[in-house]
């Protein structure tokens, strides 16, 4: 065990990858002899030379082409995309691409594929450094979309991920990177993509989350306790595949729900969440589901922390939830 | 050097002394090339009237453009692999697929080995190294440099071709593929197929470069424009570019100047926009027209051995056919299978309650319409 | 009033815009002397010369690129993307730049711009001329998305459009471009941008939709009648701005929703329209609100009627409501 | 041509003959020219201790690459379009911009006219013709071009230029945007400021074309490989291709070879990837050292002349330091406004939500993080 930031396990898990199977290279701007803006890549370039850990060209359509056509080959390619906000020019590739290969292949191709991507905001990056795009890939069918909140699961997600069978698009909380350590076994270990979980047990409402709103709910949950509210927090971890059944059971002992995300509200991945609880589990509810999300508004500059959702509009939307 | 345009094989079906001496091609693969040509020919011809009578829902087609994809896959070898876009039914039939597995994939049946996922002449081939056609285009591209890639990383002595419409050099991809490829040095070979025309746009209105081959110098490569209804030109360039790319000397750009002497596709009549005349003139330059020529010119063929040949493409085409209409619809569940290796619970569950609807309620009414381009 | 189909009221909206206002100006791959595909902007090209009636280069980045600096200056282009499948090469430029031309120059620049864009199946188009993407573009602060679903409304919301201040996604059910007819005035009007319709009023349930989905419910509607069902069509017709009053006050009346869309159930924007009546409408309910929509697969070809919802597959979601 | 590199002013401060005799600059505008370069260069260098000491988050830069813009900004008419990509305020500053006014941006105060909602360094300028700055690369190249179209279109004589730099061309959006405007033969001027790095990654990394300025041969324009670090021939070249371009001869596509004598930004450290002695030997070709000498050597300028521009533009900063520190926030209602021109419902009722969560809460803490690049 060490004592990690989320940044250093990530790194640690493509080190140990790329350590175990040759067919792991990493890829995209900046990762290479820079080890990455954020130097999530670090290390890499001196350990496994420039061909496995590669500065490509400035081009995101580019980077994810060319990983689908590695992936096709029988590589493990893990693209960085260096913001989420510049994920757009691979769009394409993406959704019309990777998304589809096996379904309309056959099976004949597979694309195997990582597409690492700091996301979200709290970092003072305005409208092209904060966004949180999970969205768009998890109404795409045939991509995983998978956010870790914590040092440990940032490891034992990205090693599933890069053995997984299909492109996963992996989405890191760049807010969270530094600001937030935990213990992390040295050797490698897997957390299974489409399992949510509990991080706080509770019994009088369920609060649904991912990534770096997490650590939000969970402050919004021990000032509820002062109020004699008992919160359960649960982490979905996976957006695609979507732990369905555990998010339906905390309903069912909870009878409420908020859902907390930072994205613009407006069709929002927590719209899904509040539509699979109101059409699975409407007997079972004591009040409204009440989303805690970004506005509807691009991400702004100045204001950006009144923009992000904070503990206590989480708070405040539990409060109203309880006092249905 | 990129505006000059090659050819071995004149019009009137001569060619050049020095390509004869030179070439490695032996009769044999000339045969094999002609069969080739005249196959896809007939596959077209025939497709076409099976759309027409309703068996198949759309058709696009490469009629003209028989020698530039056959000439070119040609140079390859079997264990090179080719990112076609939908126009190179030829080159499948170089790498071995069964006809009745194409026709099988244009009516979306059974025998489809991609299960009535996709469109009409969207075809999958990996026994082939033959890669996954769809339809937006250019996208393609960048994937042959990945393949690229990836066996110069593993040491296979490979090379990756991708075919692209004209059209196509004006997307981002293009763009972006060339570059990385450069970059890298990549064993990939770039064939343009410029047909003149990208639906109803004339290449005038893609793009005012001097030529196609001309944008290979934006990436530092070799640019080159050949004749495309010239089969042996075609064969050449390409196998020049093939070994240069094997022996780690990098990509080069190959614009193959060609027609495209049908419409669009089944849906749609070229007639709306095509100048007057423009078709008959390149008619005259039908690349099989100018290969039998020769081919007649040095006996290799004989006018009795042409007609075999077109005979068994015939026959093999209504044999094929029969077989494929022999074939139904592939299984419900394969509407479900194969998005993800696992299939996810929420998927799993919309299976089971449309698979439980079918058998309560009777099939769905498909009341689709028809294709309209 | 002439009678149209659908796609002649699109052409008409254009040519009256085009005759009325000189600004105004299409674009795209084959709009031109071809008239576009589905010869939406047929004639235009005759009548107003190729420099407003422009023939692109084959690059969707470029047509909404050039688009969104046109509109800059001043004048309205209404760009074609001749499938819808094929918008996302030019994702970045309409979420990156014309969703957020406004906001982020402080109203300096804006961008007046109509994409419009055929959707959706029905037509044996396969993966890649059968999506319905408004999910993307609903999720996007800055843009508007409009979806017409009869040729009055085509021709109305179009000619809104054209006029509005700021970009808008338009997209046109490409299933009813010849299979629906009806009135249309021959001279302009507006249907203003942000107001559902009830298309159908209705005591026991409320069925929302939009575009190609309403002709399947109002049939659906009809079988529903046969067993003593009254159900309340609404559609939709804009999903931004949401007609968020109507929807709510068709659920207190009903007190039951069911959400029809083709696009992939995950994600889709239906799970917004639930979302919505969980948060503002629970205690009206009387039972789950079901969504009928595509399936969480890429878009098939042989079994493309199995795959959209159909009447069957809504009457049964109205039944369940209904019976639980 | 292509590859070979224009030059007028050389590094030892003489100035050909030829561009002498037949330049249209006068005495007034070179000094202008020096001024704006001196401002600028004092901008970054206060800029960077702003941030540095936190009254700012963010900065980008642009030293060494003064002569690169704003020698060729000053080739255009003041009802002329720029498009501009991050390191060009010497622009903005020739367009008339109040200092104050960019300070306020960077500190994204209540005078900012785009109320804080972007990052530091990305002014919109609309009373002068000058865009919206947005981080995505390359997107504003097709920007310019649509102006263009629309300008012309409009019967309007002006020209539309763009900056963006070497590793920007490797984006779609470049390739798409000078296709167009050579197919529509749209009065733009693009500008590559090729300054050698694209945050870590060199250019060789980038392209393996002869130079950038061939590029344009894939587009069909003219394309010119200038010295970015020579003033005067950045005009000159740029006002040749303003003209062109006015006259209805279509765009043109400039390489203007120069060096990022800083970081990326404020949060990059050059030193880890930059090769030894690289920054040493481009310091030597610092464009305002080179400008200097020869504005002394011909008596335009007196070494007292030159401290006084220096005292100046360090002044006028202070005092619009000074100013931009009194301004407040914006109000918080800019959250929310312009989005769309009439505010949504949903949209007002999470204003109006928020509005009166702050009043009964008090304001939110402000825990951002400094920006990591
Ligand atoms: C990204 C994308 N945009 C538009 C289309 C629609 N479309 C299909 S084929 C075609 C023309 C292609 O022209 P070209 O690249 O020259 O190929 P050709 O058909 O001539 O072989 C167009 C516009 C598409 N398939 N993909
Ligand atoms: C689409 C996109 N991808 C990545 C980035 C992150 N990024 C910001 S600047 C930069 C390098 C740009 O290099 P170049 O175009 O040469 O301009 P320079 O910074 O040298 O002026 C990168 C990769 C971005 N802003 N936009
Ligand atoms: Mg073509
Ligand atoms: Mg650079």
């Amino acid at each position: 065990m060490a004592n990690l930031t989320l940044l250093q396990a990530i790194n640690s898990a493509l080190r140990e990858e790329m350590r175990r199977d040759e067919r792991v290279i990493v890829l995209g701007e900046d990762v290479g002899k820079n080890g990455g803006v954020f130097r999530a890549t670090e290390g890499l370039f001196d350990e496994f030379g420039a061909e496995r850990s590669v500065d490509t060209p400035l081009s995101e359509s580019g980077i994810i082409g060319m990983s689908i056509g590695m992936a096709m080959y029988g590589l493990r390619p893990v693209p960085e995309i260096q913001f989420m906000d510049f994920i757009y020019p691979a769009f394409d590739q993406i959704v019309s691409e990777a998304a589809k290969m096996r379904y309309r292949s056959g099976g004949q191709y597979t694309v195997p594929m990582v597409i690492r991507t700091p996301y979200g905001g709290g970092i003072r990056g305005g409208h092209y450094h904060s966004q949180s795009a999970e969205a768009y890939f998890a109404h795409t069918p045939g991509l995983k979309v998978v956010i870790p909140s914590n040092p440990y699961d940032a490891k034992g997600l990205l090693i599933s991920a890069i053995r997984d069978e299909d492109p996963v698009i992996f989405m890191e909380p760049k807010r969270l990177y530094r600001s937030l350590k935990g213990e992390v076994p040295e050797t490698d270990y897997t957390v299974p993509i489409g399992k949510a979980s509990i991080t706080r047990a509770g019994k009088d409402i369920s609060v649904f989350a991912y990534g770096a709103m997490i650590p939000i709910c969970l402050e919004a949950a021990k000032k509820a306790e002062e109020h004699d509210i008992d919160v359960e927090v649960v982490d979905l971890r996976s957006l695609v595949p979507l732990d369905i059944k555990t998010i339906i059971n905390s309903v069912k002992k909870t009878g409420r729900a908020v859902v907390v995300y930072e994205a613009p509200k407006t069709g929002g991945f927590g719209a899904e969440i509040a539509a699979i609880i109101a059409e699975k589990a409407i007997e079972y509810l004591e009040g409204p589901v009440l989303r805690v999300a970004g506005l509807d508004t691009p991400f702004p500059y100045t204001f950006e922390h009144i923009y992000m959702p904070d503990s206590r509009r989480v708070f405040e939307a539990i409060e109203k939830v309880i006092n249905f | 050097m990129s505006s000059e345009i090659i050819q071995v094989l004149k019009e009137d079906g001569t060619v050049s002394p020095l390509f004869k001496k030179e070439t490695d091609l032996t009769e044999q693969d000339l045969k094999k090339i002609y069969e080739t040509m005249i196959l896809t020919r007939v596959y077209e011809e025939r497709s076409l009237k099976l759309q027409r009578s309703g068996r198949i829902g759309f058709y696009i087609g490469c009629k003209g453009q028989e020698a530039s994809h056959i000439g070119s896959a040609y140079a390859l070898k079997m264990d090179d692999w080719v990112f076609p876009a939908y126009r190179e039914p030829g080159v499948l039939f170089l790498r071995g697929i069964a006809l009745k597995t194409m026709i099988c994939q244009m009516m979306g049946n059974a025998g489809d080995p991609t299960m009535g996922r996709q469109m009409p002449c969207h075809y999958s081939y990996k026994e082939g190294n033959n890669g996954s056609v769809s339809s937006p285009l250019a996208t393609q591209i960048p994937h042959a440099v990945g393949i690229a890639y990836a066996a110069k990383y593993m040491k296979h002595k490979i090379v990756s071709l991708t075919y692209f419409g004209e059209g196509s050099t004006s997307e981002g991809d293009f763009h972006t593929g060339l570059n990385f490829a450069a970059v890298f040095k990549s064993p990939v070979v770039f064939i343009c197929q410029n047909n003149q025309w990208a639906i109803s746009v004339p290449v005038a209105r893609q793009t005012v470069s001097e030529s196609i081959a001309i944008k290979a110098k934006a990436y530092g490569m070799p640019g080159i424009k050949v004749d495309g209804n010239d089969v042996l030109a075609m064969y050449q360039v390409t196998k020049d570019a093939v070994e240069r790319a094997r022996n780690g000397d990098g990509p080069t750009l190959i614009e193959s100047f060609t027609y495209r002497l049908g419409s669009h596709s089944s849906s749609d009549d070229a007639a709306r926009y095509r100048p007057e005349g423009e078709l008959e003139s390149w008619e005259q330059k039908d690349p099989i027209i100018r290969f039998e020529k020769y081919l007649l010119s040095e006996n290799i063929l004989t006018p009795e051995s042409i007609k075999k040949i077109k005979d068994d493409a015939e026959e093999e085409f209504t044999q094929a056919v029969k077989e494929a209409e022999k074939v139904g619809l592939p299984p419900l569940e394969t509407l479900f299978t194969g998005v993800y290796k696992d299939m996810p619970e929420s998927l799993r569950e919309q299976m089971e309650d449309l698979i439980n609807e079918q058998k309560r309620l009777g099939a769905s009414e498909d009341n689709s319409m028809a294709f309209p381009l």
